[in-house]
């Protein structure tokens, strides 16, 4: 039996949930899947930090050196294990952006050095006119754009996955999309804006079976659900720490060691290197070697304390508290006139994100309701514009609760919905 | 309720039954402007009359706020010579940034004096103001006004 | 007259420097080049930042996310005021290393778009066999690996103009090195191993009148002397903010409004498009162009309290403090039996950072001792290995003063080289 | 003072008086390693003698406990045969991961006893390190001893 989570108890660790918005509403914040908010925990971890500790890593040989780098390294570790990861499989970057760039120019990198010097790169990585990604139509922009980038610096081919209407993924092109020509595949673990779990472990199967590498975008399954990032059969995994109670301005990718170990470097500078010419370089090990420049050590270090809260709470109460949550907003939500959600409709392999359009209103306008009521919600295209052209609406409104939401937040933002609907006569 | 100043009657008008609501037929610039965080669109197209006064046609999806502002922009310009146009632009975007503090001149801006609750809301001031950048860009693409400052939009 | 720093006061905003180290040493931190410390202001403003009104920014409509925009905005307009400069002129980076990779990339990526795409890219951005980057024999790694980086993938050749004796650029070569093939001149200009600052004026000038573009690293001129990056006559310009008392994991790039604008993406995703469609989008005007995915806002935000704290004191204030103790370094260490300086040894044209090597001792042995005295220096090759080879010395050991150091620190530190001294028996 | 813990005199004189410096003329496996933090290198050569046992040879320059350990290292394992060699640096490696709380067995590690106070410093413990490193990867390239697990330096 998984422990319920005291929401209540949860909520006096996040102090910003005390604040109130508006005309003295207090603050529902239901946007956690544009970021979540962060616990005291994260906040002293990260001070205390610099009260004490901070200096350079990696690089003194002085005392206050020595402890900022067993922080980082210590970080590393625990976020690690967290995924069930080798802290040595672990890079730390900005943000799952940067770390899904860091797959990508793996392959547009080697490419371009590939055309100069064949041997000096994995013919893995190494594109041309012929070659297909494939990524699905329920891709955020991050793991998108950065695919048509490559492919516009090497000749490859972009295709995708489509979509179902109530919002799962196509499984009946998988065989066709992923083909002798796909070299990489990249796709969303659970969707951002239609809450969708999709089957990774069959992509990245159908991905190994043609020879191409496989990419998981974690970003919104890391921080609500148990994930053992070796288990998903992905080569790269990508997340970032700020969705999952840490600081903003830090991002992982895991990478399978071997796959890691042939990538070419992405932002090089100081760190990553062995050794430095003027002429030539060689470059560190991974992590290290995608790891240019001073780090994010004091974002490490709160992140480290991130996952020691969520670990404290305990992921599988995480997930079975967003469970509940979501069949109650699917409920809630499909009883009112008017209000059509976009994505899975059944509370099966979907996460606590739900989205939806209300007839004959914005999702601006209806955000806006919300807001007057106290409730944070996301409105617009969240960051997934083919995903909203898919389903033939401009924008959604999205609820996305965390674990210091409760039946509670979602009857207020229910009760927004209504006054929205009653003062525009929709 | 402060929602009230935001969506003022004149608003929810023009968003209902917006005026003049049309594409030209010959335009001699058009502007497709969007608003990449949420995706609202609106594409404003001008062209001088006989008499060198501006004809104007649009044509958008979005929010409320977006789509009334096309409609009294639309009503507020067209017939006029460009740089009283101009003028009438300035102004509104001059209310856009006044946190919701100003008394606007209603004999300059008519019906978009409604818009000055939407100066409260900064995440709203984009989708007021998308025509009107549309306009001016679209204008600037028609070599049509004195005011060449912005060819793009913020 | 500049107002004197009031050391003592200024060191009451730092918790850390009240610490001790090894054997109940009080610490005297003189790293400052590799990272500073961070003022009260500094951590408290983060603080604030995550306590009140966290939200993902330029994406929600709720008070939260108008909040945490305007904060991440009102940062950026502080930060580029500080140094001369338009808000929109300024790209948040999460280090100076990312911000000179994207300078860096804006070549690479050009050249491979063009390939496929010729009209799709700014031509000035396009290279290829015979074309030369030119970059100085005193670079840090950050200004140095990714030139090389470029020119690995599109042929280009690198360049450099060499060091004298005593650690100053020699300037007779830059009409040779730099001409009619060059498309681009990096240089430093304050560097961090010898502490030598550049005529940047005289290099972008001459890399102008050859047509080619110009960056400057003022990763340790910011942070130390007053600097108008406008007048540096620079085409891009980057820094970091954890040297300059800010948090670790934000970083800058100024650039021409022009030049910016003719630069291809870097890093992609989110928030940096225009529109989306599944087979190609567009993007949007810099700074949004360079800055994808959740930026560090909290890290912004810090930045900002870090100027205002500089500002406070005045930056002629922070040169005129450190010119004085790096006049006092230099004559107490130019005093010492057996030690050598690398780099300038009148202070003239030079910062704070001063390297020196030990007749008999390795380096890593000096700041041993330094350490058991409490005192933090950096010892290495300081990311400038080609900088250690070109004076024929494996590493140095630096000492880098900041606004809360004093006489005193330096004279501490002496006592460590000569402790070291007597140790070794040399 | 905790110096003297670290640099024991042991370490001091291996350094100032490095056993065995120089290189092979025929080796079967070399390996050239760096520290990137702070430049420090050594070159380690291997071969074995007519008995199967190894022969060292090695050159490098660095700080006092990157030399001396490197000096150490040659005493130590030179002329053993490769399983011995490699229970040596086992032994050493693990002495180095103790943060400066063991006691070392002499009788296996020789004068390698007196860096136990480094592992207190875990900027110095890759300076100890790297020889033994470069030792273990010299003889996985000349597939010396039972021990490939790894090839390349951590
Ligand atoms: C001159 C110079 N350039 C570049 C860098 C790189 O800065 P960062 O490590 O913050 O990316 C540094 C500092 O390490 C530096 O001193
Ligand atoms: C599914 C998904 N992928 C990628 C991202 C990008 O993450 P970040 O903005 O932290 O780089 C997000 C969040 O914005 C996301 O939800």
């Amino acid at each position: 039996m998984v422990q319920p989570i005291d929401v209540d108890r949860v909520r006096k660790d996040f102090p910003i949930l005390e604040r109130t918005v508006r005309d003295g509403r207090p603050l529902i914040y239901l946007d956690s899947g544009a970021t979540s908010q962060k616990p005291l925990a994260v906040l002293d971890a990260e001070r205390a930090f610099y009260e004490t500790s901070n200096a350079g890593v990696h690089r003194g040989a002085h005392q206050l050196a020595e402890e900022a780098t067993e922080a980082y390294e210590t970080s590393r570790a625990a976020i690690a294990g967290f995924v069930g990861a080798q802290a040595s499989d672990l890079v730390f970057t900005k943000n799952a952006t940067e770390s899904l760039n860091l797959a990508a120019y793996a392959f547009s990198n080697a490419t371009a050095k590939a055309a100069h010097a064949p041997d000096s790169v994995d013919s893995r990585f190494v594109l041309s006119a012929g070659d297909s990604i494939v990524v699905t139509q329920m891709e955020h922009h991050a793991n998108l754009v950065p695919w048509q980038e490559v492919c516009a610096k090497t000749g490859a081919t972009l295709r995708w996955i489509g979509l179902t209407d109530d919002g799962r993924l196509d499984l009946s092109e998988i065989d066709s999309v992923i083909d002798e020509t796909t070299r990489v595949v990249s796709v969303v673990q659970q969707s951002n804006i239609l809450g969708t779990i999709n089957p990774v472990d069959v992509l990245m199967a159908r991905a190994h079976a043609v020879g191409a590498l496989g990419v998981v975008d974690a970003c919104q399954s890391i921080p609500h659900m148990p994930v053992d990032v070796e288990a998903l059969g992905a080569d790269l995994v990508a997340w970032s720490g700020h969705k999952m109670l840490g600081p903003t301005g830090i991002g992982l990718l895991w990478g399978r060691a071997e796959v890691l170990d042939a990538m070419p470097p992405f932002i090089s500078g100081g760190s990553m290197i062995e050794t430095v010419f003027m002429e030539h370089s060689t470059y560190a090990e991974p992590p290290k070697r995608f790891e240019a420049g001073t780090p994010m050590v004091a974002q490490a270090v709160g992140l480290a304390a991130a996952v020691a809260y969520l670990d404290e709470i305990g992921m599988d109460s995480v997930a079975a508290h967003e469970d509940e949550l979501t069949g109650y907003t699917l409920e809630r939500l499909e009883s009112l006139r008017g209000v059509r959600i976009i994505g899975p409709r059944d509370n099966v392999d979907r996460g606590s994100a739900v989205s939806f359009v209300v007839d004959g209103l914005h999702p601006h306008d209806v955000g806006q309701f919300l807001d007057d009521k106290g409730v944070a919600v996301r409105v617009g295209h969240h960051c997934a514009w083919p995903t909203c052209r898919r389903f033939g609406v401009p924008a959604t409104t999205r609820i996305s609760p965390y674990i210091y939401n409760d039946r509670s937040d979602i009857d207020i933002a229910v009760e927004g919905i209504m006054a929205a609907q009653k003062f525009f006569g929709v | 309720m402060n929602l009230e100043s935001l969506y003022q009657d004149i608003i929810l008008d023009h968003y209902k039954n917006p005026r003049g609501r049309a594409l030209l037929s010959e335009p001699a610039g058009e502007s497709h402007q969007v608003n990449p965080t949420c995706g609202d669109e609106v594409t404003v197209q001008v062209a001088l009359d006989a008499a060198g006064n501006v004809v104007v046609g649009y044509e958008g999806q979005g929010c409320s706020i977006s789509q009334a502002s096309a409609s009294v922009m639309s009503e507020l310009v067209a017939g006029l010579a460009p740089a009283q146009g101009d003028e009438i632009r300035r102004a509104f975007v001059e209310l856009m940034h006044t946190k919701g503090a100003a008394e606007p001149d209603e004999d300059v801006l008519g019906d978009g004096v409604a818009f000055v609750g939407v100066a409260k809301y900064p995440a709203r001031i984009k989708c007021a103001l998308l025509p009107w950048m549309a306009l001016q860009d679209a204008e600037a693409k028609a070599g049509i006004g004195s005011d060449q400052e912005g060819t793009s939009a913020p």
